[in-house]
C-alpha cells in the first residue's frame, strides 16, 4: 500500500463518516457543516485522482457556493424543525433494506468486473489540457449548460419575486 | 359472392340522414324542445322510409350484396369504406329504422335535456346503421364502438333504476367484448395475408382455407365471445337486465331491440361467415350455451318484480333462440335466427315502449305496485299484451315463426337441446301471463284511477310496432324470402 | 499506484447509498435536497476514478456538467422549498399532497 | 277444385277475423255495431258452412286446396283447406253453435262494459276454431290450436278484475300450453321422419314409412296436445276453473267446441294413430281414467257450471275411449251430439245464473228456478240426453260408443264405460232434482215468473233451437254415418252387440232412479251417498288432490326451486364474480395510485427499489 493509497483510505473514511454524521443530524446547520467536511474530503480524492481543476471547483462550488446557499436558506427560514421525527420507522426501514441490497449487489458487481482491481496510475490532467478538451469537444454542451444556468437564475428570481407580492398565494 | 353496385348511395344516404339530423339538433337552441322533437322525428322518419325502400327494392332473385358503395379510405392499411346489404343485414336495417323512428316518438314527452338526449340517440343509431351495412371489418369495429359510447351517457344521465351501476356495468361488459373482437380482427387481417379488412375477400379466404383451421377456431371463439356478450349469451347476460332496467325507454328499445341484434349479427356476419371452420368446431358449445340461456332466462324471469327486468330476462331467453339457430349450421337455423332477431327486436321495442308509457304515468315499474291497469288504460294495456303474447311465441305474431324454424332446425341437429328449448315455452308463458295478470288485471288501484289512456298520437309508435308484429306474423315469407337469399348460398358454399 | 478502481467505486457506492437513505428517510425537504447532492457527489467520484482508469478526459468533463446541474438544481430547488415553506410553514414533505 | 267452394271456405273462415280486427280497431266504443259485425260474420260463416256441407253431402273423397307456405324458410309446409266430411261437419257444428251463442250473448252480456271486447274475442275464437276445422296440415292445426287457446285465455279472464278469473285464465293457458309443447314436439318428430305435415298424407301412405317406434312416439306426443286441450287426465283441472268466464263462453269454448278440438284432432289423425296399437292402448286408458275421475268430481260439486264442466271432461273422455276403441263414427257422432246438448245445458244454466245471480244449484232450487219454463224444459231435455235417455241424441251416440267398447277383447273397458254411464245419469239428475224439486222454496214475487224482454228472448231463442236439435239429431245417425263413411280409409267395424245397449240403458235408468231416490222423491234429504262417506267426499271435492300437487309443484319446484336457483346464481355467482373483478381492479388501482399520491419520498423509494431490482436482474443475468 502506497502512501497515497493510505491517504485515500483515510480520506474515504473521513468522507463516509462525515456524510453519515451529516445525514443523521437533527440540526440542519450541523448537517450542512458536516457535509462541507465530506465535500472537502471528496475534493482531496479528486486531486489524488488527477483532477486538480475539478478538486478546486468542488471546493468552490459544492463546499463553497452550494453549501453556503443551504446555510442561508436554513438560517433565513429559522426553523430547526423541532417537530421533525428524525427517522420515521416506516421510511428508514425500507430505505435501509433496499440500501443494503443495493450495496451488496454493487459490491458483487464491482468485484465481478474484470480489470477493476488493477491499481490506478498516477496521472494529472492539467487545467489547461482539460479546458482545451472540453471546449474543443463539448462547446455546444457548455452553451446548453450556460443557458440552463441562466434559466435557473430567472426561475429562482421569479420564485423569490412572487413571494414579495402581498396577498397572492399565501393560503390556498 | 355477387356484389351489385348501387346506382345511388342509398346506404350512405341513411348514414348521412342520421348525421345531418345530429347536426341539425346540435344547431337548434336547447330551449326549443318541440322543434327538436319534430326535427328528430323528421330525420328518423326519412331513415325509416329509406330502409323500407331498400327492403322492397332489394332484388330477391339475385341475392348477394346489393347497393354496394366502395371507396378507398386508408389505402396503406387496406381499409375501405364499403357498404352493402344482403339478406342477413336487410331485415336488421329495417328493424333499426322502425325502432329508431318509434323510439323518437316514444320519448316525445320527455322534458329533461331534450337536445342532448336526441343528439346522443342519433349518434347511437348512426353507429348501429353503420354496423349493419358496413362490409369492412375495420369499419364494423369502429361502428361497434360508436354505438357503445352514447349508450353509457344515455343511461347514466336519463336512466332510472340504479342508473350509474347499470351504465357502468353495461359499458364495461361491452368494452370487454370489443377488447376480444379487436385482436381477432387484426389476427384475421394478418393471417389472411391479403392486406385488406374487406369482408368479402376475407370471407373467401376463410371459405377456401387460406386461413388455416386452427386460426379460424381461435378467431371464431374470440369473435363469438366478443359479440356474444352483446347478444346476451349465457353466462355473459347479466348486463342486459340491469342495463334494460336502468335505461330510458327509447334507449331500452334500441338497446334490447337493436343493440343485442348487433351482437348476434356480429356473430353471424363476422364470426360465422369469416371462420366457417371455427363455426363447425364450436357450434356444439354455442348450442349448449344458447339452450341454457333459453331455459335459464325463462326461469330467472319468473322471479322478477321489475317489469323491465322481466323483459330483460325474456330477452335473454329469446336471444338464446337466436343463438340456437345460429349454432345449427343449417339453412333453416340461420333463417330462423335472423327472423327471430327481427321479431324479437320489434316485440321488445313494443314492450319497452308500452312500459315507458305506463311508467311515465304511474311512476313505477314494480309489478306488485301496479294492478288493474287494463281498466284504466285499455289501449296501452292491449299493446303490452300483444307484445307479451308475441313473446310467448303465439302463432299469428311474428316471433312464432322464428322460434318454429329455429326449433325444427335445432331438433334436427341437437334433439335434446331442441326439447329443452321447446319446454321453455311453458315457462315463458307462465311468467309473461303472471306479469300481465298482476299488472293489468285485478281491481283498479285508487291512485291510478284518474290516469289517461294513451292518446292517438302517442299510440302511433306502438301501433306501428304492433302492426309489424301482426303483419309479419301473418305473412312471414316477407322476411324469409329475403333472408333465404343470403343463408342458402352461404350454407351451400361451406367447405366440406 | 494509488488504489484499485474497485475501491473508489466502493466508496462511491457507499456514499450513494447514504445519499439515497438521506433523501428517502428524512422528513425534511432540505435534507432531501442534501441527499440528492450527496448522490451527485458520489457519482462524480465514480466518474473521476473511471477517467483515471481509462485515461480519458470524458469522465472529468461529465463531472463538470454534474457540478453545473447540481448548482442549477440546488438554486431552483431551494427557491421552491422556500416558496413552499412560506405557504405551508413546514418542511415536511408529507404536507405536500394537494394532488392526492 | 272449384272456385266457389274455395271462396265459400275463405269466407267462412276469414270473415270472423275481419270482424275481430274491425271491432278491435274501430268499433270498440260502439257495442251495438260490434255485436252486429260479429254476429253478421258468423252468420255468413254458418250459411257458407251449411252450403258446403250440403254441396259435399254426396261427394266422395276430400276436397283439398293447398299452397306452399314458408317455402323460403327451408321448411316444406303445405297450408290450405281440407274440406272433407269430418272437417265440414265440424265446421258446421262450430259455426252453428258460435252463431247461437253469440245471439244468446246479446241478452246475457247486455250492459257489460266490455261488450265490444267480448264480441271481438268471440270473433277471434270463431276465426281460429273454424279455420282449425278445415286446416290442411298439422302445423296449421297447431297455429289455430294456439289461437283458440289464446281466445280461451282472454275469454276466461274476461272479467279480469276478479282475481279468480284472471287466475283461471292463466291456469288454463299454461296447462294447455304444457300439452301443446308435447304436440309441438310431436309435429317436429313427424316432420323430421315423414317429411310432411299434411293431414291426408299422414293418414295415407306417408305414415307407414315411419319406423314403428317413432310413429308411436309421435302419436303419444301429439296426444299430449289433445290431453291439454280436451282437459284429460292429468291436465284436467283447468277446465272447472275456466267456468269463471261468462256462461256463454263456457258453453261455446269449454264444452261444445274448443275442448272438443282435442277429440277432433284425434278423429282427424285417426288412421295415423290407429297404426300404433300401443298408443291407442294408452289413449284408451287415459280416456277411461279421465271419464271416471271427472264423474266422481261431478257427483259432489254444488256449482252448476262446474258439474257440467266435470261432465264435459267425462264425456270427452268417453269420446276418446270410443275413438281409441276403434269406433271412429261413435266418437265423432258423440262429439256432434255432445256439442248440441252440452251447449244447451250451459246456456240454460246461464239463464238461471243470469236471473238469480248464483251458481249454486241448491240456491237456485230454493229461489224457485222452476218458474222459468223454457229453460227448465230445455235443461231437462239436455240432461236426459247427457244421461243417455232414449230417444234423445245422447242415447244414440252413447250406444254406439258402448258397442265400440264391447268390441274390445278386454271387457274391463266396457265395464268402465257402463260405470260412467251410470254415474253420468246419477249426477245429471242429481242437479235436475235438486233444482226443480227443492225441499223448500223461498218464493219471491218478482223472481219466479219469466221476464219478457228482448234480452230474455235473445237467450231463449237459441235454447229452443238447440233443444229441438237435441231431440231430433239422434234419428240422423244413419245418414251421418254414411256421410262419414265416405272419407274413411279404414273400415268401420262396429259389431252390433245388443246386450251392451241394454246394459247401458238399464244402468242409465238405474242412475236416474238412484238420483230420484236420494234427491227427487218427496221427503228426500238431498244428500248424496258420497257425502255420507267423508273421506271419499273430500277426495272427490278436492278433485283427487290434483290441484294441490300442481300447486306444490309450481310453488316449490319451479318458483322456489329452479327459478330461485337461477336468480341466485345470477345475483351471487355471476354478478358476484363480475363485481369482485371490478372491485379487485379498483383496489389494484388504489394500490398503484398510493405510490402516486402519497408523500414524495415514497415515490423516491419506489424509484430506488426499481433501480435495485434492475441491478439485481442485470447482475444475475450476466452470470
Amino acid at each position: 500500500m502506497t502512501f497515497l493509497g493510505l491517504l485515500f483510505y483515510i480520506l474515504a473514511a473521513v468522507t463516509v463518516a462525515a456524510t453519515a454524521v451529516a445525514i443523521t443530524r437533527r440540526n440542519m446547520v450541523h448537517a450542512v457543516v458536516y457535509l462541507i467536511v465530506s465535500f472537502f474530503g471528496t475534493a482531496m480524492i479528486f486531486y489524488f485522482f488527477g483532477a486538480p481543476l475539478l478538486a478546486a471547483l468542488e471546493v468552490i462550488i459544492y463546499a463553497g457556493a452550494i453549501m453556503v446557499l443551504f446555510l442561508f436558506v436554513v438560517m433565513m427560514v429559522k426553523v430547526d424543525s423541532p417537530g421533525e421525527d428524525l427517522l420515521p420507522a416506516r421510511q428508514w426501514i425500507p430505505a435501509a433494506v433496499f440500501g443494503l441490497i443495493y450495496l451488496v449487489i454493487a459490491f458483487l458487481m464491482i468485484f465481478e468486473t474484470r480489470g477493476a482491481d488493477a491499481p490506478l496510475g498516477l496521472l494529472i490532467a492539467s487545467p489547461r489540457d482539460f479546458a482545451l478538451y472540453v471546449l474543443q469537444n463539448h462547446w455546444f454542451s457548455i452553451e446548453v449548460i450556460s443557458l440552463l444556468l441562466l434559466l435557473a437564475l430567472i426561475g429562482a428570481l421569479q420564485l423569490g419575486k412572487s413571494q414579495t407580492k402581498p396577498g397572492t398565494g399565501d393560503e390556498t | 359472392m355477387h356484389m351489385e353496385p348501387a346506382n345511388f348511395p342509398y346506404l350512405s344516404a341513411i348514414l348521412g340522414t342520421t348525421v345531418a339530423g345530429l347536426i341539425a339538433i346540435m344547431l337548434i337552441p336547447a330551449e326549443k324542445k318541440e322543434l327538436i322533437r319534430r326535427v328528430s322525428a323528421t330525420f328518423s322518419g326519412i331513415t325509416l322510409v329509406i330502409s323500407l325502400l331498400l327492403f322492397f327494392a332489394y332484388d330477391r332473385s339475385m341475392g348477394g350484396f346489393q347497393f354496394v358503395e366502395d371507396y378507398s379510405w386508408i389505402p396503406s392499411l387496406g381499409i375501405r369504406y364499403i357498404n352493402g346489404v344482403d339478406g342477413f343485414s336487410l331485415p336488421n336495417l329495417l328493424l333499426t329504422g322502425i325502432v329508431f323512428f318509434t323510439g323518437v316518438l316514444t320519448m316525445w314527452e320527455m322534458e329533461t335535456r331534450v337536445k342532448e338526449f336526441y343528439a346522443l340517440y342519433f349518434l347511437l343509431v348512426t353507429g348501429v346503421f353503420g354496423l349493419f351495412m358496413s362490409l369492412d371489418l375495420f369499419f364494423i369495429f369502429v361502428w361497434y364502438d360508436v354505438s357503445l359510447f352514447p349508450m353509457y351517457l344515455l343511461i347514466a344521465v336519463w336512466g332510472t333504476t340504479r342508473k350509474e351501476y347499470g351504465a357502468m356495468k353495461l359499458t364495461l361488459y361491452l368494452l370487454a367484448g370489443s377488447a376480444l373482437i379487436l385482436p381477432a380482427v387484426i389476427f384475421l387481417y394478418f393471417k389472411s395475408g391479403l392486406g385488406t379488412f374487406g369482408f368479402v375477400p376475407l370471407m373467401q379466404s376463410g371459405m377456401s382455407g387460406t386461413i388455416a383451421p386452427w386460426e379460424q377456431k381461435f378467431a371464431f371463439i374470440l369473435l363469438f365471445l366478443g359479440f356474444g356478450i352483446l347478444a346476451g349469451v349465457w353466462p355473459f347476460h347479466t348486463w342486459s337486465p340491469v342495463g334494460h332496467a336502468a335505461a330510458p325507454h327509447a334507449v331500452s328499445m334500441v338497446h334490447a331491440g337493436v343493440l343485442m341484434k348487433i351482437g348476434s349479427f356480429g356473430v353471424l356476419r363476422v364470426a360465422i361467415m369469416l371462420c366457417p371452420v371455427g363455426w363447425s368446431y364450436w357450434a356444439p358449445l354455442m348450442a349448449v350455451l344458447a339452450a341454457i340461456g333459453i331455459i335459464y332466462g325463462a326461469f330467472a324471469g319468473l322471479r322478477q318484480t321489475d317489469l323491465k327486468y322481466v323483459i330483460g330476462y325474456s330477452s335473454v331467453s329469446h336471444m338464446g333462440v337466436v343463438g340456437l339457430g345460429l349454432s345449427t349450421m343449417t339453412v333453416e337455423g340461420l333463417n330462423g335466427a335472423v327472423f327471430q332477431m327481427f321479431a324479437h327486436g320489434i316485440m321488445t321495442a313494443l314492450l319497452f315502449s308500452s312500459i315507458g308509457y305506463i311508467y311515465d304515468r304511474t311512476h313505477t315499474k314494480m309489478v306488485p305496485e301496479l294492478g288493474g291497469l287494463s281498466r284504466v288504460m285499455p289501449v296501452a294495456s292491449t299493446f303490452f299484451i300483444v307484445a307479451a303474447l308475441a313473446s310467448m311465441g303465439l302463432p299469428g305474431l311474428a316471433n312464432f315463426w322464428g322460434e318454429l324454424v329455429v326449433f325444427i332446425a335445432a331438433f334436427r341437429t341437437y334433439p335434446p337441446l331442441g326439447v329443452i328449448a321447446v319446454l321453455a315455452l311453458v315457462v315463458t308463458a307462465l311468467f309473461m301471463l303472471r306479469v300481465v295478470q298482476r299488472t293489468f288485471y285485478g281491481p283498479v288501484d285508487e291512485k291510478f284511477s284518474k290516469l289517461q289512456d294513451v292518446s292517438f298520437f302517442l299510440g302511433v309508435p306502438r301501433m306501428i310496432l304492433a302492426a309489424v308484429l301482426v303483419i309479419v306474423g301473418l305473412y312471414p315469407s316477407i322476411l324469409f324470402d329475403v333472408i333465404h337469399t343470403a343463408s342458402a348460398p352461404f350454407i351451400n358454399g361451406l367447405p366440406k | 499506484m494509488i488504489v484499485p478502481l474497485s475501491h473508489a467505486l466502493i466508496l462511491s457506492a457507499i456514499l450513494f447509498g447514504l445519499g439515497v437513505f438521506c433523501a428517502v428517510s428524512r422528513r425534511n425537504l432540505i435534507m432531501m435536497v442534501l441527499g440528492i447532492e450527496i448522490m451527485l457527489n458520489s457519482a462524480s467520484i465514480a466518474f473521476v476514478a473511471a477517467a483515471l482508469r481509462w485515461q480519458n478526459l470524458e469522465g472529468q468533463t461529465f463531472v463538470l456538467f454534474i457540478l453545473a446541474v447540481a448548482a442549477t438544481e440546488v438554486s431552483v430547488g431551494l427557491a421552491i422549498i422556500v416558496y413552499a415553506f412560506r405557504r405551508t410553514g413546514s418542511f415536511d414533505p408529507g404536507n405536500y399532497n394537494l394532488l392526492k | 277444385m272449384a272456385y266457389p267452394t274455395l271462396a265459400a271456405l275463405i269466407m267462412a273462415t276469414f270473415l270472423p277475423f275481419a270482424a275481430f280486427l274491425l271491432i278491435m280497431i274501430f268499433t270498440r266504443m260502439k257495442p251495438g255495431l260490434s255485436a252486429r259485425l260479429s254476429i253478421g260474420s258468423v252468420a255468413v260463416s254458418f250459411v257458407c258452412s251449411v252450403v258446403l256441407l250440403a254441396q259435399n253431402w254426396a261427394a266422395p273423397g276430400p276436397v283439398e286446396y293447398s299452397t306452399q307456405f314458408l317455402a323460403s324458410s327451408g321448411l316444406n309446409v303445405q297450408v290450405g283447406f281440407l274440406a272433407d266430411q269430418l272437417g265440414l261437419l265440424m265446421l258446421t257444428i262450430v259455426a252453428a253453435i258460435c252463431l247461437l251463442v253469440q245471439i244468446y250473448s246479446l241478452g246475457y252480456m247486455a250492459g257489460d262494459p266490455g261488450f265490444s271486447r267480448y264480441y271481438a274475442f268471440m270473433s277471434l275464437f270463431a276465426w281460429a276454431m273454424l279455420s282449425l276445422s278445415v286446416s290442411r296440415s298439422l302445423l296449421q292445426i297447431y297455429v289455430f290450436w294456439e289461437l283458440v287457446g289464446l281466445s280461451s285465455y282472454l275469454l276466461i279472464g274476461f272479467w279480469y278484475e276478479k282475481f279468480s278469473a284472471s287466475q283461471a285464465g292463466k291456469k288454463a293457458f299454461v296447462m294447455t300450453r304444457a300439452g301443446d309443447v308435447a304436440f309441438f314436439l310431436g309435429i317436429f318428430v313427424v316432420l323430421l321422419n315423414a317429411g310432411n305435415l299434411g293431414v291426408l298424407e299422414l293418414n295415407g301412405p306417408t305414415a307407414t314409412r315411419m319406423p314403428h317406434e317413432v310413429l308411436t312416439l309421435s302419436a303419444l306426443l301429439i296426444f299430449g296436445g289433445i290431453v291439454g286441450k280436451s282437459a284429460q287426465f292429468p291436465l284436467m283441472t283447468w277446465l272447472p276453473d275456466a267456468m269463471e268466464g261468462p256462461t256463454p263462453v263456457s258453453a261455446l269454448l269449454h264444452s261444445a267446441t274448443m275442448v272438443a278440438a282435442g277429440v277432433f284432432l284425434f278423429a282427424r289423425l285417426f288412421p295415423f294413430f290407429s297404426l300404433s296399437p300401443e298408443a291407442m292402448g294408452v289413449f284408451l286408458a287415459i280416456g277411461t281414467i279421465s271419464m271416471l275421475l271427472a264423474s266422481t268430481m261431478a257427483m259432489v260439486s254444488r256449482d252448476i257450471k262446474r258439474v257440467w264442466a266435470y261432465s264435459t271432461i267425462s264425456q270427452l273422455g268417453l269420446m276418446i275411449m270410443g275413438l281409441a276403441a276403434g269406433g271412429y263414427f261413435a266418437g265423432v257422432f258423440h262429439l256432434t251430439t255432445h256439442a248440441g246438448f252440452k251447449a244447451l245445458l250451459f246456456l240454460c244454466s246461464g239463464v238461471f245464473i243470469h236471473h238469480f245471480g248464483t251458481n249454486d244449484f241448491y240456491e237456485l232450487g230454493r229461489s224457485g228456478s222452476r218458474g222459468l219454463k223454457i229453460p227448465t224444459i230445455s235443461i231437462v231435455i239436455a240432461a236426459a240426453a247427457l244421461s243417455g235417455v232414449p230417444p234423445l241424441s245422447g242415447y244414440f251416440s252413447k250406444e254406439s260408443i258402448m258397442s265400440a267398447l264391447a268390441g274390445l277383447s278386454n271387457p274391463m273397458w266396457l265395464l268402465a264405460g257402463l260405470l260412467g254411464v251410470f254415474l253420468t245419469a246419477y249426477y245429471s239428475f242429481r242437479v235436475m232434482f235438486v233444482m226443480f224439486f227443492p225441499k223448500s222454496v223461498e218464493q219471491e214475487s218478482g223472481h219466479a215468473h219469466a221476464p219478457d224482454h228482448a234480452g230474455y228472448r235473445a237467450m231463449t231463442g237459441p235454447l229452443v233451437f238447440l233443444a229441438t236439435v237435441t231431440v231430433l239429431l239422434g234419428f240422423f245417425e244413419a245418414p251421418i254415418k254414411n256421410f262419414l263413411a265416405g272419407m274413411l280409409v279404414i273400415d268401420l267395424h262396429a259389431p252390433e252387440t245388443n246386450w251392451s245397449h241394454i246394459a247401458a240403458l238399464v244402468l242409465s235408468i238405474a242412475g236416474l232412479a238412484l238420483a230420484w231416490f236420494e234427491f227427487g222423491r218427496r221427503g228426500a234429504e238431498q244428500v248424496g251417498f258420497v257425502e255420507k262417506i267423508p273421506p271419499l267426499y273430500r277426495l272427490f271435492a278436492e278433485r283427487w288432490y290434483l290441484d294441490h300437487i300442481y300447486g306444490l309443484f309450481v310453488d316449490r319446484v319451479i318458483d322456489r326451486g329452479i327459478s330461485w336457483l337461477c336468480w341466485q346464481n345470477d345475483n351471487k355467482v355471476i354478478d358476484g364474480a363480475i363485481d369482485e373483478l371490478a372491485g379487485g381492479t379498483v383496489e389494484g388501482g388504489r394500490i398503484s395510485a398510493f405510490l402516486q399520491t402519497v408523500m414524495i419520498q415514497y415515490r423516491l423509494l419506489a424509484i430506488f427499489a426499481v433501480l435495485v431490482f434492475l441491478a439485481f436482474y442485470f447482475f444475475f443475468e450476466k452470470i
